[in-house]
């Protein structure tokens, strides 16, 4: 785990005085699966939006591969560094088909130019059903996303922060508004797309954060609260007792 | 004779103008988040009923207040029939309201076969101040207008209505929750949206023409009043006519009339651009 | 079953529209006893006030022609469209008078734009259209006739009037548009040539909704006189605003008329001074009896709004008619050379084409003062016929450009 | 069958409409007399007016209640380069103007004149994308900015008296000429109807394309389209000025047809119109833009004749009924299966 991949330096979030990310550091290594636990509003999506180039931080550095990606636009984040991110909650086209969310979410044309004079390729296509088959969607490639459902809407965003290709995947609490086994099924496909990609999870469902997770980060109030494996911040105090008091 | 001091009071006496036909706007548009283009028809609505009130003999005084009572019913009730099924569309609510602003202009030209009738001025003759004379209805006019925003600020923040409608704009569903009746709230604040506009017919009647088609030209204004203003506050608003009023007055005494508009528009396009939230909004998120 | 429903919604309603797209399309040239007349005027838009009376006085004219035998036997024919106030829908009602209707000539469009619209088909398609309205200059055409004159012999009469009377200190306000700001041009050449002094000028936008702006300016410059040439709704606004800021300086216009006199009070106008080729106040027989005619036909609330252009949309009927009488042809050459000898006597006065300015009428000059009931009441009027000036000497002094 | 997508089933039937409505304007001018293939000749232009709102509003989301500005420009500067190559038009020779003004010098040559009727509403349009559609300004404010837009064009066309004829506008502006012989109603019409399909064709390649998806999913969630690495902004800004060309051709072919121009045709007015034909006949596939345009043209013409100036009283009603009935518009509703009814042919099959 020595070559890093997203090291965050001091990184803090001003809105108007609170601050909800308060000089957080954090490195990820390359290939990694880190699962970010704590408690509403303890900053999770913040650290996440900082990351993806949503919110604009105050103080600090962010550095991707090698990059300097602070303050730098969300596509850009996007295309150029390949960070994929998947939203909290479904939030995708709904009125389009599978097929054509996942085509979107392919790396690569996204220019203005490149997208009118886009061919698809055989190699495209099997691309994307590869991804149907990791999500599970084959028999529904061409069906409105707004006809699925919830669960299936939110492997739709699974599959295509895969076409994007990212180097690092974000996935913004998964699991939410999923049965257990629908959870589960979830679980594994994180496991499977983990091969080749690094992976930053927010999750509230401990059972799935077993499911997935090497080395979990605790967070609370802004600040990072403890970072270890999910056997070692199970038996943390500190943690026990900000989980308790809520 | 000094320019500044006439063309400073014109202006203010524009001002209390574009603050009465605005302030119904912030009620509808930016408590409810309707954008309402038949607004301009709404104060037409206001100059047609003062101006039958007073043709029966009804004091000017009490033929605004109708004005804004039956303008009130009337929105309440389009409210009721059209707009409740399109909150938070913006497209279909342009659209029906368009329509609305239509049949209603050519309702008042079936009623009224288009002639343009003139309301008397209720007092007539000019008021001096020190050397300078205004016309005394000017002074009616922003004496109105202060009125108005000091009753909706108090209907707003004093009383249960008012909480009742800022908290829908805060959390429809939360506010539903809290055991508001959200249907008749919101049927009674477009309705009030509505009567303020008709309010401000009634006061603008005795100034100018009354026909079915002078409605429009308020509608761009109020809509940039109000933005500037900050969409739903009733201070801001005011400060925003204030400005727009005064530096269109003021340019005006110095160049072309056109130019003076011009400018005040590009100078609103900017404000849009750079402070959508308005020049003189504190809360920002 | 609901999207059903709405797609059969859908379909019932296209098809009830669909007739709308092909519309028919008769074109008839006319039976042999009739004379077509096309007549453009708005019904709706800021041309309606004006234009609905002009067309009811053409329509007057036409009734009386017919009841009176017609023209050579023949009845005479008003196919009458609305171009709404809209330039693109005037030229395009002018094109299908003169190419589905087989309409020869046409009478109407009281402002400016419609006008402009109506001439530049008329040129095209080689047929003719009398404006019932003053032309000043730049708009004349083989294929017209302004029966209103030119603008300039107005306001040459007008201004002097003023000047001997109040002084010769002008200010000039006008709305944004065509007319005003010509008017003002040549007001500043007659001011100059009288030695007085043009001490400001302002346009309003159209429509605009306060004047208070430019009457701060009319304090500043102190003028003698305003010549105030505004249009539509600002009218009332400035009128009103003139007197409740208490200036008591008057008002000369050679826009505003028995309309806006009636619609803005006495209260308001009188003391203003106004001028044009007739006024309600005329004393000629006829023009009494064309008033009585037409309130005895649309009631007296239309009858005092009665002003000038109204009255030239009338007599314009008359010089149609008589030129039509003494060509006996619908050609447009024939008409147009009937129509440049014919002479007719009017409400206005005798009625003839400028033989010089052949694009132009002739025109008697009237300035009349507004008393309390908003009614005219004569001050001056011309003797004789005064000549169309379309490129006045003043400021062109070589000529049409 | 049961894995088509409800879209893919409609193609037939739209292209179906497609080409039916090609076909009536084939054969409309073989029915009835010049004045009605001229006044069709008038609303061609419209449709392809229609179309660059479709491509903003309908494709896009992005509402402009200021389309009329690229249309209004292209109009006047077409109309004003007809009059300056014929020689000076009276209204600049009222001002003593005995020359061509410098800024207009290039518009005498028609060719040219034609290049900047489109090339100046485009570059405008640049400008004032970058300005606007960054993100920063949304939803209903870019409807209000450009509302303003169309009012500052409107009050300074209607000022620049000595260069834009004022409230006249721009008169005896010819038919447009192909080498050297001016058209005839009939072949204007045709010329007209035949740059309309053209137009009509790229628009509809365009669209098919996956820049045409990347237009819808900005529409739907703008959001997720700049997470998935797409610069929306720069999307945004391409849309409008294209959207802007056709509009400002749309523009040109009017005025040429139309015979002037007036201040008119740059307001609020002829904005909002062209929302409602697309409301009528349904947003976002283009068949609808067209079919509203022709439809509510048709029908104000028509009834005009029936019931005088009170068709607009009518318009409001019918605009009521469809935002109430069928608010995907009439086209639309005919095309689009919704998810609804899919399911039930799914429960069927």
């Amino acid at each position: 785990m020595a070559d890093t991949i997203l090291e965050l330096m001091d990184v803090t979030v001003d809105f108007k005085g609170f601050l909800a990310v308060d000089a957080v550091s954090l490195s990820v290594g390359r290939g990694e699966v880190r699962t970010i636990i704590g408690p509403n509003g303890a900053g999770k999506s913040t650290l996440i939006d900082l990351i993806t180039g949503k919110t604009r931080l105050k103080f600090g550095k962010i550095v991707f591969d090698g990059a300097d990606i602070t303050l730098r636009p969300p596509h850009e984040i996007a295309h150029a560094y390949g960070i994929g991110r998947k939203f909290q909650g479904p939030n995708t086209f709904f009125d389009m088909s599978v097929f054509d969310n996942l085509l979107l979410a392919l790396r690569g044309s996204t220019g203005v130019g490149k997208s009118i004079f886009y061919r698809r390729t055989d190699d495209a296509r099997g691309k994307i059903d590869d991804i149907l088959r990791i999500i599970g969607l084959e028999d529904k490639k061409d069906t409105l996303v707004s006809a699925l459902s919830y669960g299936e809407k939110q492997w739709v965003e699974i599959g295509m922060v895969l076409a994007q290709d990212a180097k690092l995947v974000i996935l913004d609490e998964p699991t939410t508004g999923m049965t257990a086994d629908e959870t589960y099924k979830t679980g594994e496909m994180i496991r499977a797309m983990r091969k080749d990609r690094t992976i930053i999870v927010s999750e509230h469902d401990m059972d799935f954060v077993r499911q997935v997770a090497e080395t979990v980060t605790v967070m609370n109030q802004g600040k990072i609260l403890a970072e270890g494996t999910f056997e070692e911040i199970r038996q943390n105090p500190e943690v026990i007792r900000v989980y308790l008091k809520e | 004779m000094a320019i500044l001091p006439i063309q400073l009071m014109n202006g203010l006496f524009a001002a209390s103008v574009l603050l009465l036909v605005s302030i119904g706007m912030v009620v509808i548009f930016g408590n409810m988040n309707v954008v309402n283009l038949a607004h301009g028809e709404f104060i037409m609505a206001g100059a047609y009923t003062a101006w039958g009130l007073c043709e029966l003999g009804l004091p000017f005084s009490l033929s605004v207040i109708g004005a804004f009572a039956l303008t009130a019913i009337l929105g309440a009730l389009c409210e009721r029939l059209v707009i409740k099924r399109f909150y938070a569309r913006l497209e279909e609510t342009l659209l029906a309201t368009y329509a609305i602003s239509v049949i209603m202009t050519q309702i008042a030209r079936l009623l009224f076969s288009s002639m343009k009738k003139l309301v008397p001025l209720p007092v007539s003759g000019g008021l001096s101040i020190g050397s300078l004379v205004f016309p005394a209805y000017n002074f009616v006019v922003i004496a109105v207008a202060v009125f108005v925003v000091l009753f909706v600020c108090v209907l707003f923040y004093k009383t249960g209505l008012g909480k009742k409608i800022r908290a829908i704009r805060q959390n429809r569903q939360m506010a539903q929750c809290l055991g508001i009746n959200t249907a008749v709230t919101d049927t009674i604040s477009f309705g009030l949206g509505c009567g303020l506009a008709g309010l401000a017919g009634a006061i603008i009647a005795p100034l100018k023409i009354v026909y079915p088609a002078m409605g429009s030209a308020y509608l761009m204004d109020s809509f940039s009043t109000v933005v500037v203003g900050g969409v739903d506050s009733f201070v801001g608003t005011a400060m925003a006519s204030g400005l727009i009023s005064e530096s269109t007055s003021v340019l005006g005494g110095f160049m072309s009339e056109i130019y003076a508009q011009i400018i005040v528009l590009i100078g609103i396009i900017l404000v849009l651009r750079f402070r959508p939230n308005g020049l003189f909004s504190k809360e920002k998120r | 079953m609901k999207s059903i429903f709405k797609r059969v919604a859908a379909a019932v309603l296209i098809g009830a529209m669909l007739p709308g797209v092909s519309a028919c399309g008769e074109s008839d040239a006319g039976s042999a006893d009739e004379i077509k007349i096309g007549l453009i005027y708005a019904h709706s838009g800021s041309a309606e006030m004006i234009e609905s009376l002009s067309e009811k006085a053409a329509l007057l004219a036409i009734n009386e022609i017919n009841d009176a035998g017609g023209i050579n036997g023949k009845q005479l024919t008003a196919v009458s469209e609305d171009w709404e106030s809209d330039e693109a829908k005037a030229t395009e009602k002018a094109k299908k008078l003169y190419l589905q209707d087989g309409v020869n000539i046409i009478l109407g469009t009281c402002l400016g734009t419609g006008t402009q619209a109506v001439r530049s088909v008329a040129e095209e398609n080689g047929k003719l259209f009398i404006a019932p309205t003053a032309g000043s200059g730049e708009d004349e055409s083989p294929n017209m006739i302004f029966t209103g004159g030119t603008t300039y012999t107005f306001t040459k009469e007008l201004i002097p009037f003023m000047a001997e009377k109040f002084g010769n200190r002008v200010f000039c306000v006008g709305s944004d548009y065509y007319y005003p700001v010509r008017i003002e041009a040549q007001t500043k050449a007659l001011i100059d040539q009288i030695g007085g002094e043009l001490v400001g000028s302002a346009f309003l936008p159209m429509e605009a909704t306060d004047c208070s702006a430019v009457i701060t300016k009319i304090m500043q410059a102190k003028p003698d006189f305003v010549y105030a040439n505004v249009v539509g709704s600002t009218t009332a606004t400035f009128y009103q605003q003139m007197k409740e800021y208490g200036l008591d300086i008057p008002i000369a216009s050679v826009i505003t008329s028995e309309m806006d006199a009636i619609t803005l009070g006495g209260e308001y106008i009188s003391g203003s001074y106004s001028a044009f080729n007739w006024f309600a106040s005329s004393e000629n027989p006829l023009s009494v009896s064309f008033l009585e005619n037409f309130e005895k036909a649309y009631g007296r609330d239309d009858m005092l709004k009665v002003n000038a252009t109204i009255t030239a949309s009338y007599s314009s009927i008359y010089l149609i008619a008589e030129a039509l009488k003494s060509a006996n042809s619908q050609s447009t050459d024939d008409l147009k050379a009937a129509l440049a000898t014919a002479e007719v006597d009017t409400p206005q006065g005798m009625f003839s084409v400028d033989a010089e300015n052949a694009y132009y009428a002739k025109n008697y000059a009237m300035i009349i003062e507004w008393n309390d009931q908003a009614r005219p009441v004569t001050v001056f009027a011309s003797e004789n016929q005064l000549p169309a000036e379309p490129w006045p000497v003043l400021l062109f002094p070589n000529g049409k450009p | 069958m049961k894995k088509l997508s409800p879209r893919l089933k409609n193609i037939p039937r739209r292209a179906t409409m497609n080409a039916l409505l090609l076909v009536f304007i084939l054969i409309y001018p073989l029915t009835t007399g010049l004045y009605q293939i001229d006044t069709m000749a008038k609303v061609i232009p419209l449709m392809i007016f229609a179309l660059s709102a479709d491509l903003l509003w309908g494709y896009t989301g992005i509402m402009s209640l200021g389309q009329a500005v690229p249309f209004g420009i292209g109009a006047y500067i077409a109309a004003i380069s007809n009059n300056v190559s014929a020689g000076i038009p009276s209204y600049m020779r009222t001002y003593g103007i005995t020359e061509v003004p410098a800024v207009f010098r290039p518009l005498t040559n028609p060719y040219l004149g034609t290049a900047f009727a489109i090339l100046i509403p485009c570059l405008l349009s640049f400008m004032i994308g970058r300005l606007l559609l960054t993100g920063k300004v949304r939803g209903v404010f870019v409807s209000l900015i450009t509302m303003a837009l169309s009012n500052v064009l409107m009050l300074a066309v209607n000022n620049a008296q000595r260069f834009t004829g004022g409230s006249n506008g721009v008169n005896n502006v010819s038919r447009p000429s192909l080498f050297g012989h001016i058209l005839s109603i009939t072949e204007n019409y045709y010329f007209v109807a035949l740059i309309a399909a053209l137009l009509f064709a790229v628009c509809a390649a365009l669209t098919s394309t996956k820049f045409g998806k990347v237009l819808g999913a900005i529409r739907v969630n703008e959001n997720r389209v700049a997470f998935i690495g797409y610069n929306v902004t720069s999307y945004k800004v391409f849309v409008y000025v294209f959207s802007s060309a056709l509009a400002a051709i749309a523009g040109i072919l009017y005025a040429r047809t139309c015979g002037m121009v007036s201040p008119s045709l740059t307001g609020l007015r002829l904005s909002i119109l062209v929302i409602i034909w697309i409301a009528v006949g349904g947003r976002g596939n283009l068949t609808g833009a067209l079919f509203g345009c022709l439809l509510l043209n048709g029908m104000e013409r028509i009834m005009a004749g029936i019931i005088g100036d009170a068709w607009e009283f009518v318009i409001g009603i019918i605009l009521l009924l469809i935002v109430f009935c069928v608010p995907d518009g009439l086209i639309g509703t005919l095309l689009t299966a919704r998810p609804g009814l899919k399911k039930k042919e799914a429960a069927n099959g």
